[in-house]
Order: structure tokens, then sequence, then C-alpha cells
């Protein structure tokens, strides 16, 4: 026997003003289900609390609505407010007469009054059909996976670590490091990349609670948060980690060779190899595609061997195999990272073809005093100095008809560091850079790019590029100078391109694969671009560093440890609480037709099979299941679902028709 | 392989080269074409600056002419190709468009027949293999910059080639056995249709064409459009009295291959040029060491 | 004159030209890609973002008052190297024939060329004088207005003697009128 | 003496909002004053998804005038997609419902996200006023029920 | 037709001796002439019962739902549209592919029994309605076929009398349609005969879900119309039998292919039955799918 409580609340004179609290109360007094009603000054307040309460207790109430403000704000208060004495919290519902009602028909009293009126039968009349709910309880892993080893996941497993949690890093190359290990300074305080992220590197790999898993990637998420079944493949090194010492005497006679990744492919390394002097681990991989070993494999003869020969620890093994492994966490960070946009795509920058026009990248290693030129700053084509360099900004960046429409935010600021060290190594020669905006919002950002015209003497020329073209030795830049509105070449002997920040490739792929969003350009999106900025739409899934958009260091490292405090507080926790307002099957119902499956976006419904008893014989037939721990309560298969064997709990079939039946009664 | 054949009003005057010498090359290479009766002007250079119908209106008589015979239509000139090639896709695109332009031009077009660039026929419908047999003069030696101009590779949606680094010239010019050089300027507008009205602006623009020509060491041009043909050809003499001597043929694309493929330069009008043309034709088969002055 | 009188007095024009140009100029942010690519840009008494931009702020008269807009030969560069898809030339093209009907004109013997253009298609059905000869007595006898244009240049033997006239010279003639009606008429209306 | 009924009267519109979005789009215009005529009443679902298009039948056999389903503009969606299921499924229902002779202005779906206040307000004053001119639904209506409101009316 | 029955037989023979079928289901000739009933045969010896003549317009996949939990080796003959109804039943996981064997037959479009019982004797029956519009008379999908392929006599969908309801006013669709479910009785043989319509307990026989109401009225029969379209919208696979076997004559078939169409243009054609698994239109959607909620 239903037994509801109603609740008018003037909210001073925010409701009362407009609406007829006391009518209100007096014409649902009579509703079916309603055993007592009233009204009040504040139902928020406490004594409107006690209200409650007191007439839970003395009307035996089992159900309670509150017409007052929004559920957006007050519902919790509520829930608990009941729950105080003993009433389950889902056993109330509320009414909003504020927002919906007094606020938005001020001076229409009559029709506020009865709108109100309507808006309360309607919880009523759903009330009556609530049902007492439970919070489910889930254990959590205490472990998390940070994937992606560069600054931001490093930062990220530190933080998490030095919490006292286990973490993992798992790096799909041979070494953490990432983009930052290329980069030979840091803007605006010029300080060598290197110099302070191999501590870092050299910390995590030391810190007890830290397990590197590189040259691994991530196959497969499963579970749920606080509980995720992770599938690593650890790709096949070819190098026994247990027996290598990282002495490195297996590089030295490699006859293989490919085009070096790490240094931009501006020189060779061998086909065994750790992709740079500090890499950590250290200890190398053979890359079979270059090997010769591997290759001549392919054609069915076995050649070279030589790293074999001479490795002194027996630590080559060229047999090995990927290796899949499934890992339990709590947690699941993503830190992959970005890539460089391809400047290839400009036909008027020459399609990629000319060898010194260069990237931002490519001048980082370049300049770097352990890369392809010891850090002498010359041109690819024919390793000379350059006298003139032509830098250009937003190569891909705000472009949306080649290339992406957003900023990549680090551009400016790499640039004019780039054009400083220039003008720093070689004082001879002439910088220009074309620009559209100079956008240097950063704690002293701003004084770093006037010091770069002001004292290093950089030609800054407002204009986009229209054409770069070779002529003889030299590349003509054509742009304008849209200040002076005039057009402008530029013979130049090297060009530097600003490209634009990119998600990784396989980024969509990656997130569909831990069930995270992403965005039109490929980058993981956040729960709320404002309030939300690191946590995703699934629970236990955060986001660290340039993965979610492009960011320089000082942010990708904030955003680490934003992800970190995230995950700490996730992992502190022994059970963790879930929502009770999820779907659920009946299986009674269910004829397992699947179609409910590929709608649930937290693939939360499996089909499973069940047993009965049919006809005097136990059969087996199939029916849908839902994971009301990974559901998060969104009634997408409720509709998908025919029979009607898929409700939602709370906002059931039945609480859904119910309001709708009680408001169009009120039209009689 | 037959086609509709427009020649447009620069083949019959200024670049009777193009037209001599596309008629004997599509002879000997086995394409039929069939010129289109009573062809009008395609109005280009000026229509559009006019107005937007009219500028698809004279194009699509002949198109229209073209498809009631049931032919593609082989257009030799870089201008009246884009145009008709925007009045194909204008009707193709808009069902609107294409109602308007029958009522005005009082016959049935319907995008069917395609507007065809003479060079895009040849590198894409025959083939480089194709030209490639019918050398037998090859044009060892001689060192070729290839000019495409505006109208065969913009806008994009008309361009039959690579918008920024067109190749189906070089493809062309490689297999009759040329050196292709390359420079920056292929697709680079030679102001061919601002020399009528505003002669100094047009000569600067050509200049700066003729000057980096002159610093890539090319012994010639090669072309597929009148307009930049004659405009480049013509103007020389002009540039040399101002600015010092050029004398740097500029062939049509036809002509080339009507010279590998053996025939008389006479038959191919080269004589007509203004720069003296038929000279440079002395150094195929020369190895390049004399030649280099 | 305040910037917000003259867009008012501009009003009219600025709906006409956004109508019949179909660009949507508000999505230029200015980065200069057009002017520098223009092959024209030198000779331009503003450059290509210049027209732009006083498009963009709805400014039709000064544009139409330029001359930049006759200097324009349609290369369609920038329009191909436009980051944002905007169809510079088309704003050009539309400035121009608005420029011409509105009665401001800057170069006149662009527009005079163009002119003689229609007149003798209009009349043969062909081009019978090219425009190189045209340009050379422009250069030279820069005798506009006249009936020079007639005289055959046989150097090279690259004329004919006798200008080709179309046969049917009734359809074109009637094409014309047409095209032009509904030029006029897409003007007037909408 | 009709022509006054539909004169003065005032048309019963459910909106279904989605919580996260609408919902919060309907308080936006509340916290911000923003009037609109009290002929509305609002069902918290938590998706647009939620709305099964048998609800929606439902109001209109029981009487109701209009019916607007309202959740986050696509992309936005709280839980990803729902509302790219709800966009196939009402595109569906909506020209269904025009083919059984529901007025189209009957029945709106719109996306309206929780910083859209004002366009709650216009939608729905929209809604109201075009459903005002079309007078009250008699279509799809459980007959019984309306001759019940006959009977009521001629008294 | 003849011939194609006499293979029949032997087919039917060949995998009842053979132990590859213990039932095979076709059809037989009932009382009246246009009587061609579902026959169950599970000995070889009964195998002359069964015909093929243009009455075997029932589809007997459905029957296959019966044979799920069964150990029997289920063969039956089907025609075009039973074997996109036997892909649909796949789909749904209501019947078991593993336990039964399609014969397709090739059709040359079937008579309604219901038609030709009020044809005056001596008139020419005409071809069932859905038959006239039929796309896929030849087995989109079997295990064996007998007979040759016949060409299809439509090509593309006609949506000719979907397109006149649409034409009509308001007023008049609503008058039309008021009409048409007026003479529903509820019988549900429209939902019984149906493949797609396949759940073990449908909501219309759960009167307490609060979902529909028992009443036999215009309003409660349109409501059970336009859901059960909705229902099936994506998955109809266009047999036509819910209308060929409406006792009064309602044209379901309008329902239907309103959807249809509506999908075709709104989320590209889209061809049900033809697969047996992946996504349908409703439980799919495209990021660009039509956006009309702006």
């Amino acid at each position: 026997m239903e037994r509801v409580g109603v609740f008018i609340c003037h909210c001073g004179s925010n409701i009362g003003a407009v609406v007829d609290c006391a009518r209100v109360a007096e014409a649902v007094r009579n509703y079916p289900g309603v055993a007592y009603s009233t009204d009040y000054k504040y139902m928020c307040s406490e004594p409107g609390q006690e209200m409650i309460q007191n007439a839970i207790k003395e009307h035996n109430l089992n159900r309670v609505v509150v017409a007052s403000c929004s559920p957006r704000m007050h519902e919790k208060t509520f829930r608990a407010c009941v729950e105080k004495v003993g009433m389950n919290p889902y056993m109330f519902e509320m009414a909003n007469i504020r927002e919906h009602c007094s606020w938005v028909h001020a001076g229409k009293n009559e029709e506020a009054t009865e709108k109100a009126i309507d808006l309360v039968k309607m919880a009523v009349s759903k009330v009556c059909k609530n049902e007492v709910l439970q919070k489910g309880h889930a254990p959590v892993t205490k472990r998390a996976l940070v994937v992606g080893g560069g600054i931001a996941g490093i930062q990220c497993a530190l933080d998490i670590a030095n919490n006292g949690y286990q973490v993992d890093i798992l790096e799909r190359t041979p070494s953490i490091g990432g983009k930052m290990s290329q980069i030979d300074k840091t803007f605006p305080t010029i300080d060598c990349s290197a110099c302070i992220l191999t501590p870092k590197m050299v910390e995590a790999s030391s810190h007890p609670n830290i397990k590197l898993i590189t040259f691994a990637e991530l196959e497969k998420v499963e579970g749920y948060v606080g509980n995720f079944d992770v599938t690593i493949r650890s790709k096949a090194r070819s190098v026994d980690m247990s027996k290598c010492t990282g002495c490195g005497t297996c590089m030295t006679k490699c006859p293989g060779k490919a085009d070096d990744e790490f240094n931009m492919k501006l020189r060779k390394r061998t086909a065994i190899y750790t992709p740079f002097p500090q890499a950590i681990p250290n200890k190398p991989v053979i890359d079979r595609e270059s090997c010769l070993k591997f290759k001549s494999r392919k054609e069915g003869k076995d050649v070279c061997g030589i790293c074999a020969k001479m490795c002194p620890a027996g630590a080559i093994d060229y047999e090995q195999e990927d290796e899949l492994f499934v890992e339990k966490y709590g947690a699941i960070v993503m830190a992959t990272g970005y890539e460089q946009f391809d400047h290839s795509v400009y036909g008027e920058y020459g399609y990629g073809k000319y060898p010194d026009v260069i990237s931002g990248l490519h001048f980082e290693r370049l300049v770097n005093a352990s890369g392809p030129t010891q850090g002498h700053i010359v041109r690819p084509s024919d390793h000379k100095e350059p006298k003139t360099v032509v830098m250009v900004k937003c190569v891909g960046s705000r472009d949306p008809e080649h290339g992406k429409s957003y900023c990549s935010r680090t551009c400016c600021m790499y640039t004019a560091k780039q054009a400083t060290m220039i003008r720093d190594h070689c004082p001879d020669t002439k910088v220009y850079v074309f620009y559209m905006d100079v956008r240097t919002p950063g704690k002293l950002y701003d004084e770093f790019y006037n010091r770069t015209r002001e004292e290093y003497g950089v030609d800054y020329i407002r204009g986009r590029v229209s054409k770069i073209y070779q002529e003889g030795e030299q590349l003509i830049v054509k742009g304008e100078d849209t200040l002076l509105g005039q057009q402008v070449e530029i013979a130049a002997d090297l060009v530097i391109l600003a490209n634009a920040m990119i998600p990784n490739p396989d980024s969509e792929k990656m997130a569909q694969t831990v069930g995270i969003g992403y965005d039109k350009d490929g980058w993981f999106t956040e729960s709320h671009p404002k309030l939300g900025p690191v946590e995703t739409h699934t629970a236990g899934v955060f986001l660290a560093g340039a993965c979610q958009g492009p960011k320089d260091i000082p942010d990708s490292v904030a955003q680490a440890g934003a992800a970190a405090v995230k995950v700490c507080a996730l992992l502190s926790k022994d059970q963790l609480e879930t929502e009770p307002t999820v779907s659920v099957v009946d299986t009674k119902l269910c004829s397992g037709c699947g179609l409910c499956v590929p709608v649930c976006p937290y693939k939360a419904i499996t089909l499973e099979t069940i047993q009965e008893r049919k006809g005097g014989k136990t059969v087996e037939r199939q029916v849908a299941n839902v994971n009301s721990s990974l559901c998060q309560g969104c009634g997408a298969c409720t509709v998908t679902c025919r029979s009607g064997s898929a409700n939602l709990k709370h906002f059931t079939n039945a609480q859904i028709l119910a309001e709708v039946d009680a408001l169009c009664q009120t039209m009689q | 392989m037959d086609y509709a054949y427009y020649p447009g009003c620069s083949l019959e005057s200024t670049g009777i080269e193009f037209h001599a010498s596309t008629k004997a090359v599509a002879k000997e290479l086995g394409i039929n074409l069939i010129e289109i009766p009573d062809w009008n002007c395609c109005g280009a250079s000026s229509a559009h600056a006019r107005g937007h119908w009219i500028s698809l209106a004279l194009p699509a008589r002949n198109m229209a002419i073209a498809e009631a015979a049931g032919l593609d239509v082989a257009i030799p000139c870089a201008a009246c190709y884009a145009r008709s090639k925007k009045v194909e896709l204008e009707v193709t695109e808009s069902e609107e468009a294409k109602e308007k332009i029958e009522e005005i031009i009082g016959r049935p077009y319907t995008g069917k027949s395609k507007a065809r660039n003479l060079t895009e026929i040849l590198h894409n419908d025959l083939g480089v293999d194709a030209i490639k047999a019918k050398v037998v003069k090859p044009l060892k030696g001689l060192k070729v910059l290839t000019y495409y101009g505006c109208l065969m590779s913009r806008p994009p949606e008309i361009a039959c080639d690579d918008i920024e680094d067109p190749i189906m010239l070089d493809d062309i010019m490689t297999a009759l056995g040329a050196e292709v050089l390359q420079w920056g300027f292929k697709t680079e507008c030679c102001g061919g249709s601002l020399t009528a009205c505003r002669p100094q602006v047009g000569l600067d623009m050509t200049k700066k064409i003729m000057d980096a020509a002159k610093k890539s060491g090319a012994d010639c041009i090669v072309t597929a459009c009148p307009m930049c043909h004659s405009n480049l050809d013509m103007r020389q003499d002009q540039l040399s009295k101002k600015y010092g001597a050029y004398n740097i043929p500029v062939y049509f694309v036809t002509e080339m291959m009507g010279v590998a493929m053996g025939m008389n330069p006479k038959d191919l009008c080269i004589n007509r040029h203004f720069v003296e043309a038929e000279s440079t034709l002395g150094k195929i088969g020369k190895t390049s060491e004399g030649g280099e002055a | 004159m305040l910037l917000n009188e003259k867009q008012i007095q501009n009003e009219e024009l600025n709906k006409e030209f956004l109508r019949r140009s179909g660009v949507d100029v508000s999505k230029c942010y200015q980065c200069g890609k057009c002017s520098a690519g223009c092959p024209v840009g030198d000779h331009m008494d503003i450059p290509t973002n210049k027209v732009m931009r006083l498009a963009q702020m709805g400014l039709i008269e000064d544009a139409m008052k330029s001359s930049a807009i006759w200097l324009c030969a349609t290369c369609s560069t920038c329009t191909t190297r436009c980051p944002k898809g905007v169809d510079v030339a088309r704003v050009m093209e539309t400035l121009r024939i608005m420029a011409k009907e509105h009665g401001y004109v800057a170069e006149k013997n662009v527009d005079k060329f163009h002119s003689v253009w229609m007149t003798i298609v209009g009349t043969m059905g062909r081009m019978y004088e090219p425009g190189l000869i045209v340009g050379r007595n422009f250069s030279t006898g820069k005798i506009l207005q006249d009936t020079q244009y007639g005289v055959p240049y046989i150097a090279k033997q690259k004329l004919k003697l006798v200008p080709y006239k179309c046969k049917n010279m009734d359809e074109i003639k009637s094409l014309i009128a047409k095209a032009e009606a509904m030029d006029r008429e897409e003007r007037g209306n909408k | 003496m009709s022509n006054n009924a539909v004169e003065n009267f005032e048309p019963k519109i459910l909106v279904f909002a989605c919580n996260w979005c609408t919902y919060a789009g309907a308080d936006l215009a509340g916290t911000s004053r923003l009037q609109y005529p009290p002929n509305v009443r609002v069902l918290r679902v938590p998706c647009s998804c939620r709305v099964n298009p048998q609800f929606v039948l439902r109001a209109f056999q029981r009487g109701i005038d209009g019916v607007l389903v309202a959740g986050c503009h696509p992309g936005d969606c709280h839980y990803t997609t729902g509302n790219y299921y709800t966009r196939r499924r009402f595109l569906l229902i909506t020209r269904m419902m025009d083919y059984m002779g529901i007025d189209s202005r009957r029945f709106h779906t719109r996306w309206i996200s929780g910083a859209e206040g004002p366009k709650f307000q216009q939608v729905v004053t929209e809604m109201i006023n075009e459903v005002k001119a079309i007078g009250p639904n008699d279509k799809f209506r459980d007959d019984a029920k309306i001759e019940v409101k006959a009977v009521e009316t001629n008294e | 037709m003849s011939n194609i029955q006499n293979e029949m037989r032997a087919v039917a023979k060949e995998l009842l001796e053979s132990g590859k079928a213990t039932v095979v289901l076709g059809w037989e000739k009932g009382t009246m002439p246009y009587d061609s009933t579902p026959v169950m045969i599970r000995s070889a010896a009964d195998v002359d019962k069964l015909i093929w003549d243009e009455y075997c317009l029932q589809n007997l996949s459905t029957y296959l739902i019966d044979f799920i939990n069964t150990e029997d080796k289920v063969a039956i003959f089907a025609k075009g549209c039973d074997t996109r109804a036997y892909n649909r039943l796949v789909h749904d996981r209501r019947i078991n592919p593993k336990n039964s064997i399609v014969i397709g037959v090739p059709c040359s479009g079937m008579k309604n029994p219901k038609v030709a019982a009020k044809t005056p004797e001596g008139a020419e029956v005409p071809m069932a309605n859905a038959c006239k519009e039929c796309r896929y008379p030849n087995p989109v999908a079997c295990d064996q076929k007998i007979g040759s392929d016949v060409t299809p006599w439509c090509t593309a969908k006609d949506f000719s009398d979907v397109e006149a309801i649409e034409a009509m006013d308001a007023d008049a669709k609503a008058a039309f349609w008021k009409e048409q479910y007026s003479k529903c009785i509820r019988c549900y043989a429209c939902r019984n005969i149906c493949p797609a319509c396949n759940c073990t307990n449908c909501i219309f026989d759960q009167s307490a879900s609060g979902w529909c109401s028992k009443d036999v009225n215009a309003s409660e029969n349109q409501f059970y119309g336009v859901t059960r379209a909705f229902h099936v919208a994506g998955r109809c696979i266009e047999c036509g039998q819910c209308e060929a076997v409406c006792p009064s004559d309602i044209p379901i078939m309008l329902m239907n292919k309103k959807f249809i169409k509506d999908i075709d243009t709104l989320f590209g054609n889209y061809e049900a039955g033809l697969v047996t698994e992946g996504t349908t239109p409703l439980n799919s959607y495209q990021v660009a799918d039509p956006e009309e909620f702006m």
C-alpha cells in the first residue's frame, strides 16, 4: 500500500509569490496514494527537513514527494533526509515547481498553480511505482595502468607511485621518454630537455612501485572502474631482458641498417638498437624489418646472427614471439601523446620533396648535441650552414581545408625558441618567421617572444606563405606582409615548418579499445571541458597530456598530476559504490535477439546462456545480461527491446507511463 | 578513339601551331577528332566578367552539339577547356542550372558529354606508352621546362592533374626522350589575359616566368595553352628590348610530339613562332657538352 | 565617416554581394595567403586580403572602386590555397560584375576589352581579333574605343584574312540575349 | 462558439527532457527568469534515448496536445551515443505520425543543451503558439475519453 | 511447377532416408483448391503429400522456432521471401541454423487463398500483393536449391502506394487510418505469422505491463499498429504475410513500407533479411545521419 507524503515548498517567495502552495497541497491531498500533504516556507531548511522526517514517522509514509526547486539542486539533500529516518532514498521524487514553474511564469499565478498541481501529480504517480534500490558495491584493484611513457605518463606514474600505489607504465616503443626525449631545449627557459627528463625516467624505472612494460601494446580492455582486465601484447624484442646487461656490444657490428626514427630519419641506425643512448630500459631490441637474419628467413635462408655471437650474456633470442598477458587494474590513465602533422599534403610547399624544408621536430634533432650533426645547424641536403632561415607557423594548424582546424598551442613558442637557437648557434644567419598570430599565453611566454624579436633580431612577418619552391640551391619563399600590404619573397637556405600536433594515428582505435570518447580530430574527449578536464565519460579512465589535445610540457605535467590525484582518490577506496539506477533484463521476457547489445555505449550487455525447464526437460537459451557495474543507466537498450524485457531501474516503463497518464488524466 | 573536337578561336589564329600539330599528332596516334560543326566562341576571358549565365551559355552550346553526337569533347585550349568543364560540372551538379541552361541555349545538354583536356586524353586515355611507341626521333639532349599555366590546374574542380605539381606534360616529354627540368613556375599565371589591356602588368608577370626559365638553363618551354604560348612566345622581343636577350622558344606539347614522331617541323607550323624555334630542334641527339653556352 | 554609418550605407550592396557570390566571407581570418600567392599582387592598388576584408566588413562600395578586382587574372591560386576554403576568385569576379553594373570601373581598359570581346562574339559568334593583337593595339596605338580591332594582323600567317562568322548567328544571338536577360533578372530580384 | 473555444484553448504539452542537457537548459531558463507560457510539463528522463516512441503515442492517445522530445546535441551526449539513436528513432516516428494524420506541428524533437536556456524558452514558446493555433488534438485519441469530454463541454 | 514438386518429393525422400533430416516441412493440399497448408513429414513414405503450387504462400521458416530445442534435424522448403525470413530469424537467434536445412525454391509469385476464396469461380485470382512487388523471388541463401532461378519482375522498391497516402492532407490521413484500424479485431494474426515479430513474450500479451490496454477501439488498435510497425522497422522482410492473413483486410504493409521508405531515404538503402549478423538500421547510427532537430 502506497503512502505518499507530499511537501510543497514556498522557497520563501521564490515559489510562494507565484504558486499558491497551500492550494497545491490541498489539491493532491486526495490524489491516489497520497497519505499526507502539506506546504512549508523552506523545505530544505533544517526545520523543513525535520518536518518531512516527522511526517514519515507520524503518518507511516513509505514514499515522499517534495515539490520545490530542481532535483539537480536538492535531490541529494532530500534523499539523505528521508534516508536518515530509514526510508530508502530511491522512494523519493521531486517536482520542480521553481525553475520550471514559478520563475518562468511570473504573474501568471493561476496557471502556474495549475501547472504545479500537474507536476506534483506526475511525481506522485511516479513515486507510487518506485522500488527500493540499493547502491551496489564493487571491490577495487589497487593498481593503476598508465598507457604511454612520455613525460605525462612518467609524471603521472611517479605521482601515483609516490602515493603508495602500484602503477605500470605501458609503452609502445622500446624506451620510455616520448617526444620530450627528442626535443633539444625547452621554452621559455632554454634548459636542456634531456637534462630534466632523464632523471625522471631513471626515477620511474627504479621506483619500487613502478613497473615498466615497454615495447608492448594495449590489446583489449574489459571490466569496469576498479576492476579492469587489460590484455597487453608484449612484442617480441628478440632480446632476453633478464639476461641482457645493456652493454651495447651487440649494436657495434650489426650490418642491418634502417632509418633512425628517433632522429627523424636524418641518419641511419642499426637493426639491433636502442632508440637513443639514455634509453630506459637501456636494452636493445631487434627491428625485424631491417634485420638481415629475419629478412633472410623470409626467403627461407638463415644468415648473419652477428649480434648473438657478439653478446657476452647470450641474451639474443631470435625465436622470441609476441606474448599476450592479462593484468588487473583499478584505474587507467591514457597518456598516449601526439604525433607531428605530415606537411607533405601541401603541394605549394613541395609535397615534402624538398630536403631543406624540414619540420620543427627535425630541427630539434639537428640542433641536438647528440643528434646526427652533433648539434651543428646545417642543411640536410648539403650539410652547409644556412645563411637565411625561414620559419613558417601554423602548418597544418588552423587550416580546415588542408589540415586541422585547431590551433596547436605550442608552435608559437617552439618557433620562437628555435629562432633564438639559430641566432645563438649561427649569429650571421638571418631568421624570418611567417605567422598569422603570435599566441603566447603562458608564464614568461610573451616576454620570450618579444626577446626573440628585440634581442635576437628575428624578423616576424605577418602572413601565411603561399608557395615554397626550389631555385638552384635555394628555396624561394613567397609570402605576404599583410601589415605592409606587400608581397615578399625570401631566398632561404633552410625552411622550418611549425607542423601541427595531431593525435596518434590509431588514437580512435585505441579510444574504442578502452571505451572512451574522441573528437572529430581523434583527440580523446574529457568528461567536461571545464569541470572534468582529466576524467573521461568512462569511470576509472583518466587523461594526461597531449592525447587530449595539443599541450606543452608544463601543461602535460600539470594534467598528469591532476590525473594521478584522481587515480589515487579512486584507489584509496576499498569498495566503490555503484548507482542502482541501471538497466536490468527480465530473462523470462527476453528472447535473446541481441538487438540491445550493440546500442550499449559501455559494452555492458552480453548474451549469456541460461538453463530453464521447458516441457519437462532442461533446455538452454540465450538471454541478454546487463553488467550493473558497467551500465551507466542511459536507457538506450530499453527502447531497442521490443518485448519490454530490458527496463531501466528508477525510470521504468511503468513509471514513465504513469507520469504520462497522470498528466493526461488532468486534461479530462 | 573518337572525340568531338573543339579547337576554339585561338587555335584558328594565334595558336595555329597548336591546331596544326594537334591534328597531325592525333592522326598518327589514331585519335579521331571530329570538329564540332559551326562551333562558337566559348567566351573565355570576358564572358565571366559580364555575367554568370552568359559565361555558361556560350560553351554549353558547343557541348550540347557534341552531346547530340554522343561524343566527349577534346579541347586543346586550356581556357576553352576550363570554361567548358565548368558548364559540364554545373549541369551535372544542379538540376536547376541544367534546366536554365537548356532553356537559354534551346538545346538539351545533360552533362553526359564530358569536356576533356587534350593533354589529359593523350596522357590518360592514350597513355604514355602508346606515345613512346610512336617516337622515332627521341628528343635526347633537349632540356625542357614544362609550363601548365593556371587554366589547366585551377580551380581544383576543373583540374585534370595535380593542382600544385602537375605531371602530365612531364610524363609526355620524358616519354619523348627529353630531359625535364624542375622549376617553381609550372602553374604560375603568365598574365595572358592582362596583356591586352594592362600591358605592363602582363609583361611583369611574363618576365618573372621567363627569368626563372632563363636561370634554369633550359633549352625551351613546353606548354599546352595557346594563351600562355602566345604570351610567352610573342612578348619575349619586348622583354629582350627592355631587359636583355631571352630567346627561349616555347613549344606546344603536340609540336614536340610531332617532332619526336619524325614529322616535318614546317608541317607542325614550328616556323611560325615569334621566337625562332627551328634551330633549337637542332640540339636533339647532340650531347649536351657542346651545347652548353 | 563613421564605420557603422558606412556599413548601413552599404547594406543593400552587401546583401546583393552575398547573394550573388554565394561566398561566406566571414570565414576569412586574414592570413594573407591569397595575397601572398597572387601573381598580380605587385600591381594591385589593394592586396587581395584587403578586398576580402572590405567584403567581410560589408564595405562593398570601396571594394568595387578598387582596381585590384579588375587586375585579377582569375587564375584561382587564392581559392586553391585558401586554408578556410573561401572562393576568393569568386569574390573578385562578383565584385567585378557588380562594379560594372553599379558604374564603378576602376580599370576602364580592362572593361573595354571585355566589352569589345563580347561585341565581337555577339556579331560573329567567334573571336576574330585575338586578344593578343588587341593588346598590341593598346600598347602601341592606344586607340581603344576605335574600330582598330578589325585590322588583321598577318604576321607569321597566324591570322585568317577573312574572319569566320558562325552560320547560325540567329541561334547565338538569341542565346546571348536570353543569358543576359537571365543575368539581369538575377541581379534584380531574390 | 467553437471559434471561441479555440481562442481560449490552452494546450498541454509534454516535454521529455534529458537530465543532462535539456532539463538543465530548462533549469537555466528558470534561473535566468526567461518567461514562457505555462502550458508545458517537463518529464525528466536520463537520456533522450530512454524515450520510447510508445510513450509519445500513449500521450497522444490520452489526449495530449503536443509532445516535445529534447536532448543533448549530437556529439554532446552524456552517454556518448544515446542521442544518435534518438535521432534515428524520431526521424522515423516524426514521419510516421505525419503519415497517421497527426499534425506535424504537434510533435517535435529538438537538441537543447544545458547552456541553451533561451533556446528552451524559444522552442517551447513557438510550439505552444503553434499548437494553440491549430486547436486541441483530436487524432489518435482514445474515443471513449473524447466523448466524455464532449459531454462535459456540451454541459 | 510439377517438376519442382517432383524434385521436392525426391529431395525430401533422400533427406529422410539418409537421416540427414528427421523432419521435412513443406506444403500439402488442403480441402479447397486454394488451400496449400504447411505439412510436417517425418517419414519418407509420406513425401508424396508434398505439393508445390501457386498457393504455397505461407512461410515455413517461423515453424523452425518450435524446433530450436529439439533433437530434430529439420529441412524446410523456402521461397525467396522465406529465406529472408529464415535469415531474420537466425539474426534474432530464434532458430538454430545448425539443426536446419534450407532447400531453396525459386518462386514465380503466389496467390492469396483469402482472395481466392472471395473470387468468383472461373475468374482469375491475382498474384498476392507483396508478390507483385517481390524483388527476391529466388532464395537469397540456402543449403541446397531445386528448380532454376527465375528473373525478378521487380528491381526497385515500389512506394507508389505509400506516396499516395503521403500526398493526402492530415485529416484525410487520419480518417483513412482510423477507418482501417476500426476494423481491427486484435486477433494478432499479423503478429503471429510475421517472421520479424518473433519475441517469446510480446508486449501486447503483457497487459499487466501497462503498455497497452485490451480495449479494442480505433485508438488502441492504431497504437498496436504503429507500435508493431516500429518494432519491425528495419527488420521487416516484406513478405506481406501480415496483410495476407488479416481477416479485416487492413493494409498493414502500407505501415511497414512507410518505415522502409524512410529508412532508405534517411539512412541509406537497406535490405532486411540478407545477412544473419551485424546491426540493423535502428540499433545502429551514423554520426552523419540527417539532422533535422537543431
